[in-house]
């Protein structure tokens, strides 16, 4: 039978390789952005389950709230990752240090 | 109307400040002539404290209080004391002068100018009125940005320099006043004075405290070794700033010491008192030998202030070696008072210094005294003035100048006559710098070509120093009712001082 | 009958309003004007003065000591502007104003081509003013007033002739002088204030005995005793009004100034205010023989040692210059044998003949048109008669010539000293006894290189010259020896004073010694211990004016004078050539001399260069470097910096950023698994 | 017979699998296009994860607004986009030993501190929205419309605001482009259009008169 530890486990695991991923794919924004992603989809997990084991409709109201703003995130990322692309022909994040102090 | 006389004189030059502003650019002698209402209402309004201040009473008076922040316990509540009367006069008085002074020498912006003079005459009103710590330190505060923006705005070419160590420097001074009263108003609930005067401190405590209040009010007297702001701030501001500020401004660290660090921390003042007592000594003297040397007009009146302020600190201090240890309460009132009428003869008298300076300069435009030299072949009535100025400035019996270091000498030498001996050294210093700088600035024959097409001061300006004079010069001659004004007060002041508070 | 009130202050004020309208209004009231105002004022002071002092004498009016106004008064101190009025105070009075009412109608000619003129004359009654709150004050505060504003005129009118650098020089080297003397003064005010509590005379003066047997503690076990404290600071300060060694360097300087001023000021009045303020203090002076001994060592050397530097003067003013600091040398060795009377007694006769030499001087110095240096001089006595014979008066006055006004006082003091039995007194009386050799010497060779022998200058006519056109302009740079027109006797101004103060010169010893010195004229004025008396030792030999004069003939003091005028006589009527022979036998001697041994030259290297050193070390050693380059700029700097070295950690890459996000998250996480554990 | 509890546990693992093994797809794919895909798989599977634990509702919206929508965009993206991918992959074996260590760390740090031992004891008990007798979706609704009603606001309108941050940010300006912009067309004047000019009647001396009105377009 699941217990709730099968599902904190599966969203460690989840949060964990988009971890890694932020190392191994550091010069790519787009995977960064799906990396990001998945570590938001790794704690809506975490939400779900807790809300199921617990019963309290919040952890998934607050799932829907994620999903909303990670939704609009996406959107603004993609397009500034488009002007950047378009301003600079690239991106490679290792071009772009405008933030260097 | 006159039961809130205080608050009218705060809020009258900071509201009238605002159709000043209004009148813009476009209309600068209409600025200028509200800003002389304004300020010639306010000098009248301030003359009405006189009758009404009754000197026989040491209590304060004319007292106003309303909540302010209610859950701090903050209060709006003003009340004065002779001391603050007379320090309220002297800024309305200055006040008038600085207007005038600056009628047609500022040109870019003068009703910004003139504004920012308003409301600083008023917050500046508003730290001798408060009665209540926080709104103290608030006033205290938001006087530095008038200041900031005069000299950021119409000072000299170093004058993003100046004001950035003007600032940062009184900042840093009040920074650590306010944690000393936030400190306070843990302890004891509340931010009122008087409260605070009679709270129960342990001597660790006082010491605490009373460092912190040292430094925020050391940086603004200025004294050794806080003072390097002043010379620059000087060099850099406009002729009002320089004169407001040197009259008034420094004044406030003087008065603080007197509100804060006497009643509060009497205790750790008296066994700290020789540390203030040594470097208002080293004012005197290290101050005057760099005065000797100065170059720059302005910048060697300034360290001649931070040499006469030396005896402001000097006289307040001193009352605690009089009162606890020779236990003579009239001589520590004598150095007290010497202290008071020194800063207001200060006030006259570095004023009318720098608006001297401010009329060479809008004729030369330089304030290198090498660049001078035989000024009274062509302006003998600037020469008059200038030398009686500069007599005044070097303590000549007769001005005002005299009153303050001769009482607070007199009563140095009841302490302990090594203090007065080192304190007295200032009729040889200060008589060598000032009149070495009339002698080369004044005096002589004209090198410079420059200096011979300089004309003679117009009405405006001789307005102007006629009144700095008037004021050097009658308190000189006559300073019994400055005296008899702050009586009532110093003996309040002296007897606080003699209760042990631990 | 008592002294009015009202009197008084017109006394004072009068010559104020005087300078008031000429100082301000001198513009509208014109040259004419200003000097009517003036001396209007000063002549109202001085018959007024003579009136008091007529009312004090004669009158029989009591001594008058009330408090104008409140000055200040806080607790039991308290400082009043008032009048302590006696027969001190009057003599004093009489000299200030009479002398300077004839300095005024002098200078009516002296000063008519100066374009300074209504300054002038606001000065000088400025200066009259002053010195009157000063005799006239009834305690210390205004007695301070009266000797910084004194000293302030000096100032003013020693720089008169502001376009010379010479002059702003001296009066700023005169006024940071007096300052060092001020400064003790101050000192011994806030002493008297200290252990007496009042500024008061009349108070402190009473309760002076209560001085006996009090300390000043100095250190931790040196104790001081407090009149001797109290005297020495104040004496301090009458070192440095009235010249006295080593405070004395400023008055040859000030000699910068116009003559009338030297001999109002720097000889008559405003010097002597130092011998006048010890007098009047008195009755502290002699609680403490030790400070007496001071004031008499300090004088006696004054009035040997700047005597001798007279001699190698060639300014006509400075031999007159140096003369007043050798009589004021008199004046305080008087003080310090508590021959007080014997002080103020030549202080008034040394007022009459030194006047009237500067003014003699400045006579001179008119008809040579405006050349002091008396090696260009000679031969001028059938030119200026009145002059020549004023001036021999007044020579003869200072040298002490029994029956002129000088022998009076200075012989008076000579004999006081010698039956001193202070500490020092020997010292002192070979000065003084040195002292009237050196004395005659200075003051005849004067005489004989300005009146006596041949005419050291050449007179060149030349009528396309403008004489008095500019001649402020060049004063000191036209060429020596060459005049442009005989010189001739001065205007009725300038010789009026001269024969007006030659009378007193020559009468009023004669006809005052008895009363002024033997006596005790000034009553309570003046306060002597019996054992110190040496006045009233003297007072037993006195059978009068005309015997003592007549003693005075073969006494060692007139004897000496004798020798002196041989020598000169001999060496500048017969044989110069010796002048110069001595010149170069006593070469070293002569070096040290002509140099005012050295005073000044060291004075300047030390205290004025070394002042200014000082100042720039501290200024850019202390202040630039120390707080503002390693404090104020410094902390900021480090802020800088260290900013600095942070602002690499901004790479600006974001896997950076996320790496540091990362770890901090595993640092968190793994920190607190640690606490949890 | 199958237990249904054992099914279940069964179905979680299979679907954890998926989503473990395509989450790494979508880290270690050369390709983006793979790894976008990958991540679409990542969110089938947990999708039915959710289903799994009885959050219908989410499972459903996470594949309608995520896969339908999000996942689309980033399709779009990276087609439209001429990346370089070569280039993009540098270091990707340089740094992977680093990545894997530091994701390790990170899990057991994890772990541990959630305390997964004592969750497992944790057994699913009865679905709250059973319970109170409501579907997932009616549970939630009330929640959100009732409770959350303010936050759910505030979440569309950051919706909202991301949508026209997006489109602002992305809208380019082409310059060079004749446009025809028919306010300023509506607004024109016809004294911006003409200016008549007046001059005297008097013939001018050469040979041709000429007209003595004169338009400028």
């Amino acid at each position: 039978m699941i217990t709730l530890s099968h599902f904190i486990v599966l969203g460690a695991v989840l949060f964990c390789i988009a971890l890694a991923s932020l190392f191994i794919n550091r010069k790519n924004v787009i995977v960064l952005l799906m990396s990001i992603e998945l570590m938001l989809l790794a704690v809506n997990i975490n939400f779900v389950a807790f809300s199921r084991f617990l019963g309290d409709v919040a952890g998934q109201v607050f799932v829907f709230f994620i999903l909303t703003v990670a939704a609009a995130e996406t959107a603004i990322g993609l397009a500034i990752l488009v002007l950047l692309f378009r301003n600079r022909s690239t991106i490679n994040v290792a071009e772009i240090d405008s933030m260097k102090g | 109307m006159f039961n809130h006389l205080l608050s009218l004189l705060i809020w009258l030059p900071i509201v009238g400040a605002i159709p000043v502003l209004l009148a813009g650019s476009g209309r600068p002698n209409t600025a200028r002539w509200i800003a002389l209402v304004v300020a010639i209402l306010t000098f009248v309004l301030s003359l009405y404290l006189l009758p009404m201040y009754n000197t026989a009473d040491s209590a304060k008076q004319l007292v106003e209080s309303h909540v302010w922040i209610a859950s701090l316990g903050v209060h709006y509540s003003l009340a004065v004391d002779g001391i603050s009367v007379a320090l309220i006069l002297l800024t309305t008085f200055v006040g008038i002068l600085v207007i005038v002074g600056a009628w047609e020498v500022i040109q870019t912006n003068p009703h910004q100018y003139m504004a920012a003079m308003l409301v600083l005459e008023g917050l500046m009103i508003g730290v001798f009125c408060a009665t209540d710590a926080l709104l103290f330190y608030v006033f205290f505060e938001a006087m530095l940005i008038p200041m900031f923006i005069l000299i950021g705005v119409w000072g000299g070419p170093r004058r993003v320099y100046a004001t950035l160590k003007f600032f940062i420097y009184t900042f840093f001074g009040s920074i650590f006043m306010l944690v000393g009263l936030i400190y306070l108003y843990l302890k004891a609930g509340s931010f009122d004075l008087a409260t605070l005067a009679s709270l129960p401190l342990t001597m660790q405590e006082q010491t605490w405290l009373f460092f912190a209040f040292l430094i925020a009010f050391a940086v603004k007297v200025p004294m050794v070794p806080v003072h390097t702001w002043l010379p620059d701030a000087h060099v850099e501001a406009p002729t009002g700033g320089s004169v407001v500020l040197a009259a008034v401004m420094l004044k406030i660290g003087g008065y603080g010491f007197l509100r804060f660090s006497l009643p509060i921390t009497p205790d750790a003042s008296e066994a700290y008192a020789w540390v203030v007592i040594g470097l208002s000594l080293i004012a005197v003297v290290y101050i005057g030998y760099i005065a000797l040397v100065q170059e720059d007009m302005k910048k060697l009146v300034a360290y001649s202030s931070v040499a006469h302020m030396g005896f402001v600190t000097l006289g307040i201090f001193i009352a605690f070696m009089l009162v606890r240890g020779a236990g003579n309460a009239d001589a520590a009132k004598l150095g007290m008072q010497g202290a008071m009428v020194q800063m207001i003869s200060h006030g006259f008298v570095s004023g009318a210094m720098f608006s001297c300076i401010g009329v060479l300069y809008d004729r030369l435009h330089t304030r290198q005294i090498k660049d001078y030299g035989g000024v009274i072949n062509v302006m003998p009535w600037f020469g008059f003035f200038y030398v009686l100025f500069a007599m005044a400035n070097s303590g000549m019996p007769g001005t005002s100048g005299f009153v303050g270091e001769f009482q607070v000498i007199l009563a140095s030498f009841q302490a302990n006559p090594w203090i007065a001996f080192f304190a007295a050294f200032t009729l040889i210093i200060s008589a060598a710098y000032t009149l070495y700088m009339v002698k080369r600035v004044l005096w002589g024959d004209i090198t410079n070509p420059h200096v011979a097409e300089m004309k003679d001061i117009n009405g405006r300006e001789w307005l102007v120093l006629g009144a700095f004079a008037a004021g050097t010069l009658v308190l000189g001659i006559w300073p019994h009712p400055l005296v008899h004004l702050m009586d009532s007060s110093v003996t309040q002041l002296v007897t606080q001082l003699g209760n042990h508070k631990i | 009958m008592e002294l009015s009130t009202s009197v008084l202050l017109t006394i004072a004020l009068a010559p104020l309003v005087g300078c008031l309208l000429a100082g301000f209004f001198g513009r509208f009231i014109g040259r004419a004007g200003a000097h009517t105002a003036t001396i209007l004022g000063v002549a109202i002071a001085c018959g007024l003065s003579f009136y008091v002092l007529y009312q004090l004498t004669a009158g029989g009016a009591p001594v008058y000591n009330q408090n104008i106004y409140t000055w200040f008064e806080i607790g039991k101190y308290s400082a009043h502007v008032g009048f302590l009025i006696d027969r001190l105070t009057a003599m004093m009075m009489v000299v200030v104003t009479f002398v300077s009412l004839l300095v005024h109608i002098y200078t009516i000619g002296y000063m008519h081509e100066d374009p300074g003129y209504q300054r002038f004359f606001s000065y000088i009654s400025l200066f009259t003013f002053s010195m009157l709150m000063l005799v006239m004050s009834n305690n210390f505060m205004q007695l301070f007033f009266g000797w910084e504003a004194v000293g302030l005129v000096s100032y003013l009118l020693i720089g008169f002739w502001f376009k010379r650098p010479t002059a702003i020089f001296a009066n700023l080297k005169a006024f940071v002088v007096n300052r060092v003397g001020d400064f003790g003064f101050l000192l011994g005010i806030a002493g008297v204030l200290y252990f007496l509590g009042t500024l008061d005379y009349a108070t402190a003066f009473a309760s002076a005995d209560s001085l006996v047997g009090k300390t000043l503690q100095i250190t931790q076990n040196t104790h001081w005793d407090a009149a001797t404290v109290i005297c020495i600071f104040l004496f301090i300060g009458a070192m440095g009004k009235s010249a006295q060694v080593p405070l004395h360097v400023w008055l040859p300087d000030s000699m910068e100034g116009p003559t009338p001023i030297s001999a109002l000021i720097h000889a008559a009045t405003m010097v002597t205010a130092g011998i006048f303020m010890v007098a009047r203090m008195s009755p502290l002076f002699e609680l403490s023989e030790t400070a007496l001994s001071f004031v008499m060592i300090i004088g006696a050397t004054g009035a040997l040692f700047t005597g001798l530097i007279g001699i190698v003067q060639n300014d006509i003013k400075r031999v007159v210059a140096y003369s007043t600091l050798s009589q004021l040398g008199y004046m305080t060795v008087a003080l310090g044998v508590s021959a007080y009377a014997g002080a103020v007694f030549h202080l008034m006769t040394h007022a009459f003949f030194k006047a009237l030499l500067f003014l003699g001087a400045g006579s001179v110095i008119i008809a040579m048109h405006h050349e002091q240096d008396m090696r260009y001089m000679g031969g001028l006595r059938k030119y200026m008669p009145i002059t020549w014979i004023t001036m021999w008066v007044g020579s003869l006055a200072l040298c002490g010539v029994p029956f002129f006004a000088g022998f009076y006082s200075k012989d008076a003091i000579i004999e006081a000293v010698g039956e001193s039995h202070r500490w020092g007194s020997h010292y002192a009386y070979f000065c003084v006894m040195a002292g009237a050799f050196v004395t005659a010497l200075y003051t005849f060779r004067q005489m004989y290189m300005t009146f006596h022998g041949k005419e050291r200058f050449t007179v060149v006519h030349d009528h396309g010259h403008g004489h008095h056109v500019d001649h402020i302009d060049d004063h000191g740079h036209h060429e020596q020896g060459i005049m442009h027109e005989t010189p001739h006797e001065t205007p009725w101004v300038v010789t009026l004073p001269l024969i007006l103060l030659a009378i007193p010169s020559l009468l009023v010893g004669f006809f005052t010694v008895e009363p002024l010195l033997f006596r005790e004229w000034f009553g309570s004025a003046i306060h002597v211990n019996e054992a110190n008396n040496v006045l009233g030792e003297l007072a037993k030999e006195f059978h009068g004016s005309a015997a003592m004069a007549l003693h005075g003939f073969f006494q060692l003091p007139f004897l000496l004078v004798l020798t002196a005028f041989a020598i000169q006589t001999y060496i500048y009527l017969f044989n110069p050539a010796v002048a110069d022979r001595i010149k170069t036998t006593f070469k070293p001697i002569y070096n040290m001399l002509n140099h005012k041994y050295w005073f000044d030259a060291v004075y300047y290297i030390v205290f004025a260069r070394g002042g200014i050193a000082l100042g720039r070390a501290l200024w850019k050693g202390g202040d630039t470097a120390v707080i503002d380059g390693v404090l104020v700029d410094g902390s900021a700097n480090l802020v800088d910096r260290i900013a600095g070295g942070v602002r690499r950690l901004q790479s600006g890459y974001l896997y950076h950023y996320a790496f540091a996000m990362i770890l901090g998250l595993i640092l968190l996480l793994g920190g607190y698994w640690l606490v949890g554990q | 017979m199958i237990d249904p509890q054992m099914f279940q546990l069964v179905c979680f693992y299979a679907f954890a699998a998926v989503t473990v093994v395509a989450a790494l797809g979508v880290v270690t794919l050369r390709n983006t296009v793979h790894a976008v895909l990958a991540l679409v798989l990542t969110f089938f599977s947990t999708a039915c994860i959710w289903l799994l634990a009885e959050a219908e509702f989410l499972a459903i919206a996470l594949i309608v607004v995520y896969v339908g929508a999000v996942m689309v965009l980033f399709l779009f993206v990276v087609m439209m986009l001429d990346i370089n991918q070569e280039h993009l992959r540098e270091g990707f074996i340089k740094f992977l030993p680093v990545g894997i260590i530091v994701a390790l760390i990170m899990l057991g740090e994890m772990l541990g501190l959630i305390g997964v031992r004592a969750m497992h004891q944790q057994v699913m008990g009865a679905n709250p929205a059973t319970v109170a007798g409501m579907s997932n979706t009616e549970w939630l609704g009330q929640a959100l419309y009732t409770q959350f009603l303010l936050p759910f606001e505030i979440a569309a309108l950051i919706l909202t605001v991301g949508v026209v941050a997006a489109v602002v940010l992305t809208l380019r300006h082409r310059t060079g482009v004749r446009h025809q912009k028919a306010s300023q067309q509506v607004l024109v004047n016809a004294r911006d259009r003409i200016r008549v000019v007046k001059m005297a009647a008097v013939a001018p001396a050469a040979p041709q008169p000429a007209p003595g009105k004169e338009t400028t377009p």
